[in-house]
């Protein structure tokens, strides 16, 4: 990792960035408040807030990505306009993205070096890129050949190559908008490790996250906002995460995970035997009970997903499933769809939810034959069906003809579930519920999952979150490079086990 | 709540911004019937304005399947020469006397016609999605096979249709009028309405926006994504095999050169229509509108008598890019 | 002297030929207005067969009192023409005749003989040479390449001329150009080249100076160009002839469709021009060197 | 550690395929000429086989653009009206006597050729990028423009090089030879050279396909989106330039019909090549395959007898689909 060349001015009174009545507007609507913020060096800064509080759009700002409405940015004092984000990179300031952008056609090494290539004259020099990139990633944690093209990648991995991006650049201050909501505990803790060591390299973080423990963790200072406004900024260290949660959503949040009556013995509904999905995952068994709520924990790659994936018809897989005692096998989604089986894909936005359409459409899509009157789409009932599901499942939206793209994460995740379960399906897998998601709907989200499955309907939760998984579920399977590697449930089920299952290593400190 | 306040704007802009993206082609219409106006006052004349929607038929009626293939984000380059391959086929079938009674000929011949069309789309289709062959050199393919077998049909003459009776009981469907309005602007409305019917109101029509929208939502929506595309093709097939029904008695004859480039006339109707080709939205009434417009421009350069006729090509091409600027500055002002 | 108005249809110039079509019908339509001052001649050129039934109703829009149409594709036309026809207006067909070719289309036929064009090549070659082997290169697949083919066959009928291949070169030079390498590759000896068109036969003769073959020994074109008369002018061995095939003809029949609309002289019938065959000796009364064909 | 292997086996698997997907068009070559080989035995003869490479040239060197431009997202269906353009007007300098000496007459005629296609593929940039209409559209638009204006300066007839001196001075550039292998070939090699190095090299190259891969993410990354895209299309017009002053030399001539459907096949020698329409990707030496395969078709009908020629263009199209679809079956095998 390199340092801004220009380092910061000695024992200046002035701080690395002070932002002063800082407000943005989209069109009629303001996003930013007034917000007043002030960031030093070597000091580690979380925001935190609900989604739709408007983080990302405070980072894009101080990034060069979006100009503010009002309010003066200064930089060691000096009031600065930045032209675009390669201005802002130029002054140090580098931002990790939420949303991941890079070019699926390139390989990972180019894309960490896109835009500032190294080049011998005029002829790249594709060697050190190569090396370059294989080193920034490793000291991430992470183990990626620089020469696959990153539309191989899993998402998780994607995050990797482009926080690596980011880091490659000399910086003063490094932005991270939610680099951990796709990462594993592996990675989160090489990620916070880097951020410690650039911390104490003098260079200054701003650190996004849902994450609240973590947050404890790393941060130094942490700044709530709320509605576009900063309700307060304090040190990290007389918060604690109920706090912050109070901050954030406005009110108590003192149980995230709901009360849950055990399943116990019910009848089988489910019986996966010898399922592999070749490339990803071999030879996987289990069942899932009527009413359970069956975990699945495991690294980046262990192929949980490809798994259930391959199980519904989605990509091609062998092996036996039972339905209810009765041996089905399903070639493609729609089949097992009409089996009553919801898949709800971790990818919301390339493979959940229609971004540039409206909200009926969405809601609708996987469902849409139970809407046909006279071989029309009845648009009425279309109508009160979106008003259901807005009331079912508190989908904040002000106008129901908005795109979904316009909604905020949680409440695309929110409709993504209304949109599944239009199909009322008896078996609902989920997977990764409550990436990028905020502490408040989180608690919405794992409410509505207790609530189906008190209704008698079964349920996978793929996960990446183990409190999540230990919070929810009556027991966890673990998967490694493709196989199940074992179960933990009852007293079992504390976050030890299932590291030492994930990662095969039997000491406790792998994790 | 500030959210809903800030989500309640941002609706109100983009609502506004889909109305004007409609309405643009519409607007480009109407500024060019005033020109056509100036130009040579019979422009403006009923009579010259139904000859000109009349035979913007062929284009548009080919164009509101083209619509589908679009949306759904597939292209098809065979259509003109399907136009050709249909009406060649159904021209000899008329020919051949297999069936003697005149209108049972017709009545045969329609179903005939309608069959193929919908064959050949089917073979786009499926080479396109269970061949998974980019649909720009799939139909670019059988763009050639289409044409090379009207070549063949015809030995390189051409297949004219023979039969007296059947001729006569047959013009009307092109030269006709109900209502002072001619046959072929009825089939028009009627294509395109049950076409805008099929692509807003029903499910299929929702699948084929949500496949071009994002393949990977519609799949893992459970739609059925090849077997929408396909029909997409089969449709544009239909389509076809309409404008070939009543493109036969207009000229009574085809050969090779039958369609030639009408599938770059019928692309260029759809995105003119406000289409955009990447898939995803379908606008069936601007597609129409876009037909209109490319034959009104051909039009007025032939009424008008100012242009030298070596450069009609390149003002056409001129007159199709001001159009589609003019759209934009006024999407982008909104 | 009240106003005539007399529409001209005739194909966009995208070759050679058509091209001077173009260009005989502009130049007489402003020689026939200078002359009548009442006359207001219309030129409209089309791409292809459906644009031109477009330009014929266009025509009609602007109220013309006679047409004059030179076909690109006759048979699709036939019902464009009836619709003029019908209303009472004076029709003259040029050169491309529809397969009822009768009053009921048109008052006026003036033909180049496209059969004719064919015949005399194909009987100067089987006098020439009886025993040549000959390839084609045809034009577009459309009737008129058809009918040329036709009496190309009936004028080498009897001989023992062989044809070795037919191909189609699209009357276009590159194309052309192509198939004649491709030729000159698939037969180790060849007497003859007709190739129907004076476009095609600029690349023939590329592709055969190229190869060095000297087997060859002359190619018969057709249409009249001017460069193709030159070198019939100049006795060059390769052309030693070509077969007349004039786009003035389009000139004829507007001039004697002026004279019947204008000075009521009654004219109607079959005026069949002849496809010269073009000489060393004749040459010099074909050649306009400021024509672009 | 087994994270380790599971990416290392990852990566093999991949760059198999990256292989076997570069590698498929020069199979198909390889079937083709085998085929010749038995359709005629004269195909394989030196003779032939050069004079085949040789006439491809024009295709290849178009397309060598064509793939900067479609690696960069981007279509240019203007280059066959571009080469009739370019061409006349270069034809058009050197009848005109501007120079007097042939040589330095020659030299100025390919600067000003250059510059000429160059100025034609700014206009199409701009058009795309800063009027923002779709390629396809934008390009259909100046297709109709540059042929019109052909058409006009040749007042439809034939544009002939006059000077014999010149003439014979440029004949060798097309039919000369250099060691026995004729010079257009080399044109073709250097050309493809060129680009490859500018593709695969330099920093111009992947920002290329940075752009045609995720234009966001170019934009993000401080790559000027709009100027690599607009460069794109005036190296198109450098290679048009190219392939017109090794076009001129052929015939002397140009017509308003020179260079018709050359987008269409350029397109073609592309896709065939490997390289996907939709961007991120560019094979230069696939596609100099592709219009090798292309031309390579044509000839092999010509030279074999079993084959009407009425169904040529038939045979053309499904041979190109078939082609596909091997090269597709070889990716998916992998
Ligand atoms: N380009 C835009 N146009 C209009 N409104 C926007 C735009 N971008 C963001 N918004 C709105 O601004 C508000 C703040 O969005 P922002 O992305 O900053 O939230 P966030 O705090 O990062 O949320 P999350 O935790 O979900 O990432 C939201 O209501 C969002 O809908
Ligand atoms: N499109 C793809 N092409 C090739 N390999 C892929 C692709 N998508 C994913 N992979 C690989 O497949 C393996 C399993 O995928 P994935 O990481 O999604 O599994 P997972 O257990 O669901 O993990 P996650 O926690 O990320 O959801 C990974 O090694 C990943 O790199
Ligand atoms: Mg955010
Ligand atoms: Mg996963």
């Amino acid at each position: 990792m390199s340092q801004a060349p220009s380092a910061a001015p000695a024992e200046n009174a002035a701080p690395l960035l002070k932002v002063a009545g800082l407000s943005k507007s989209f069109g009629p609507v303001q996003v930013l408040k007034g917000i007043d913020l002030t960031v030093e060096a070597g000091q580690v800064h979380a925001i935190i807030g609900e989604n739709g509080a408007g983080k990302s759009t405070l980072m894009k700002i101080l990034s060069g990505h979006l100009q503010p409405t009002d309010g003066e940015i200064r930089i060691d004092g000096q009031p600065v306009v930045f032209s675009g984000p390669v201005d802002a990179e130029h002054r140090g300031i580098v931002l990790v993205h939420q949303e991941i952008l890079l070019a699926p056609d390139l390989t990972v090494a180019q894309n960490v070096y896109l835009g500032r290539e190294i080049a011998k004259g005029l002829v790249v020099d594709d060697k050190a890129m190569n090396e370059g990139a294989r080193k920034a990633i490793r000291e991430l944690g992470g183990d990626i050949d620089p020469t696959v093209t990153v539309g191989r990648l899993s998402i998780a991995q994607r995050q990797l190559v482009q926080i690596a991006r980011s880091l490659l650049v000399p910086h003063r201050l490094v932005i991270f908008d939610e680099p951990t909501a796709s990462l594993t505990p592996v990675e989160t803790e090489a990620l916070l490790k880097v951020i410690t060591d650039i911390r104490a390299k003098g260079t200054a973080v701003l650190y996004i996250s849902h994450r609240l423990p973590e947050v404890k963790l790393i941060a130094d200072k942490v700044t709530v906002l709320r509605d576009g406004r900063l309700v307060t900024t304090r040190d990290a260290k007389d918060v604690e995460p109920v706090d912050m949660a109070r901050l954030m959503v406005g009110r108590d949040v003192a149980k995230l995970y709901p009360d849950r009556a055990a399943a116990g013995t019910r009848e089988v509904v489910l019986e996966v035997e010898d399922m592999s999905v070749p490339g990803y995952a071999e030879h996987a068994s289990f069942q899932l009970r009527k009413g359970e709520i069956l975990g699945f924990a495991g690294l980046v790659g262990a192929g949980r997903t490809e798994l259930m994936e391959g199980m519904v018809g989605l990509r091609p897989g062998r092996g036996t499933v039972r339905l209810a005692g009765k041996p089905v096998s399903f070639t493609n989604v729609h089949d097992s769809m009409k089996a009553g089986i919801a898949y709800l894909s971790e990818d919301r936005k390339g493979k959940g939810l229609l971004l540039a359409k409206d909200l009926k459409v969405n809601l609708t899509l996987a469902s849409l034959g139970r809407f046909v009157r006279w071989g029309q789409v009845d648009r009425t009932r279309e109508r009160e069906a979106l008003d259901k599901a807005i009331a079912e499942f508190d989908i904040r939206t002000g106008r129901k003809d908005l795109l979904a793209g316009q909604l905020s994460g949680g409440n695309q995740q929110k409709l993504l579930l209304a949109k599944m379960m239009m199909l009322d399906p008896s078996i609902i897998i989920i997977d990764e519920p409550t990436r990028g998601i905020d502490i408040g709907t989180k608690e919405q989200i794992y409410k509505f999952i207790a609530g189906l499955a008190a209704e008698g309907r079964s349920i996978i939760v793929v996960s990446s979150e183990m409190p999540e998984l230990i919070g929810l579920c009556d027991r966890i399977l673990v998967m490694r490079t493709g196989h199940i590697v074992g179960e933990v449930a009852g007293d079992h089920m504390n976050e030890n086990e299932i590291v030492v299952l994930a990662t095969g290593v039997q000491t406790g400190e792998a994790a | 709540m500030t959210e809903t306040a800030a989500a309640t704007a941002k609706a109100k802009r983009s609502w506004k911004d889909v109305d004007l993206r409609a309405v643009a082609p519409f607007v480009a219409l109407a500024l060019l019937l005033v020109l056509g106006a100036f130009a040579n006052p019979n422009f403006i004349s009923v009579d010259n304005l139904l000859n000109v929607l009349t035979r913007s038929a062929f284009i548009a009626i080919i164009a509101v399947g083209a619509t589908f293939v679009i949306s759904a984000g597939g292209l098809d380059l065979s259509v003109g020469s399907m136009v050709a391959f249909v009406a060649s086929l159904t021209i000899l079938f008329m020919n051949s006397g297999a069936v003697s009674d005149p209108t049972m000929t017709i009545v045969a011949a329609a179903l005939l016609a309608i069959a193929i069309g919908a064959a050949c789309g089917l073979a786009n289709g499926l080479i396109t999605t269970v061949g998974r062959i980019e649909p720009f050199i799939a139909t670019l393919g059988t763009m050639g096979i289409y044409r090379g077998l009207t070549t063949w049909l015809s030995q390189g003459g051409a297949i004219t249709l023979r039969n007296p009776d059947v001729q006569s009981l047959y013009r009307p469907v092109y030269f006709g009028e109900i209502f002072g309005v001619p046959f072929p602007i009825y089939v028009i409305v009627i294509t395109a309405a049950i076409g805008a019917f099929v692509l807003y109101r029903t499910r299929y029509g929702r699948h084929v926006v949500a496949v071009g929208s994002n393949e990977d939502v519609a799949h893992y929506s459970g739609i059925p994504v090849s077997r929408v595309r396909t029909l997409t093709y089969v449709i544009q097939g239909l389509c076809v095999a309409v404008a070939c029904l009543i493109y036969i008695p207009r000229l009574g004859s085809t050969s090779a050169t039958t369609g030639l480039m009408w599938e770059l006339q019928a692309i260029t109707a759809v995105v003119v229509g406000g289409t955009a080709l990447r898939g995803g939205v379908g606008r069936i009434w601007g597609t129409v509108c876009g037909a209109f417009i490319l034959e009104i421009v051909g039009n007025i350069m032939l009424l008008s008598n100012f242009v030298s006729e070596y450069l009609l090509g390149a003002i056409q091409g001129a007159i199709i890019i001001i159009a589609m600027l003019v759209q934009r500055s006024l999407v982008r002002k909104s | 002297q009240d106003k005539k108005t007399i529409g001209v249809s005739i194909p966009a110039a995208d070759h050679g030929w058509t091209a001077g079509v173009v260009f005989h019908a502009e130049r007489v339509a402003k020689k026939l207005m200078e002359e009548h001052p009442g006359l207001n001649v219309i030129v409209k050129t089309s791409p292809d067969a459906a644009s031109q039934a477009n330009a014929v109703q266009d025509l009609e829009t602007q109220g013309i009192d006679a047409l004059v149409i030179l076909p690109s594709d006759p048979d699709p036309l036939v019902n464009a023409i009836k619709e003029v026809k019908d209303k009472g207006k004076f029709v003259a067909l040029v050169d491309r005749a529809p397969s009822n070719n009768d009053n009921s289309v048109r008052d006026l036929y003036v033909a180049g003989n496209n059969p004719a064009l064919g015949e005399v090549a194909g009987k100067y070659i089987a006098e020439k040479t009886p025993e040549a082997e000959v390839v084609i290169i045809r034009g577009l697949p459309i009737p008129i390449d058809q009918q040329r083919q036709d009496g190309f066959d009936k004028g080498i009928a009897g001989s023992k001329v062989k044809v070795l291949d037919r191909q189609f070169g699209n009357w276009n030079r590159d194309d052309a150009f192509k198939v004649m390498q491709d030729y000159l590759t698939k037969y180790p000896k060849i007497d003859v080249v007709w190739c129907q068109d004076d476009d095609m036969a600029v690349g023939v003769l590329q592709a055969i100076e190229q190869a060095k073959r000297t087997d060859i020994q002359y190619v018969v074109a057709g249409a009249g160009s001017k460069d193709m008369i030159k070198k019939v002018m100049d006795g060059d061995k390769m052309i030693p002839v070509d077969v007349l095939y004039p786009p003035a003809m389009v000139g004829t029949a507007m001039e004697l469709t002026a004279a019947g609309l204008i000075d009521q002289v009654p004219v109607s019938g079959n005026y069949i021009l002849d496809a010269t065959l073009i000489t060393p000796e004749n040459a010099k009364n074909f050649y306009f060197p400021d024509s672009p064909f």
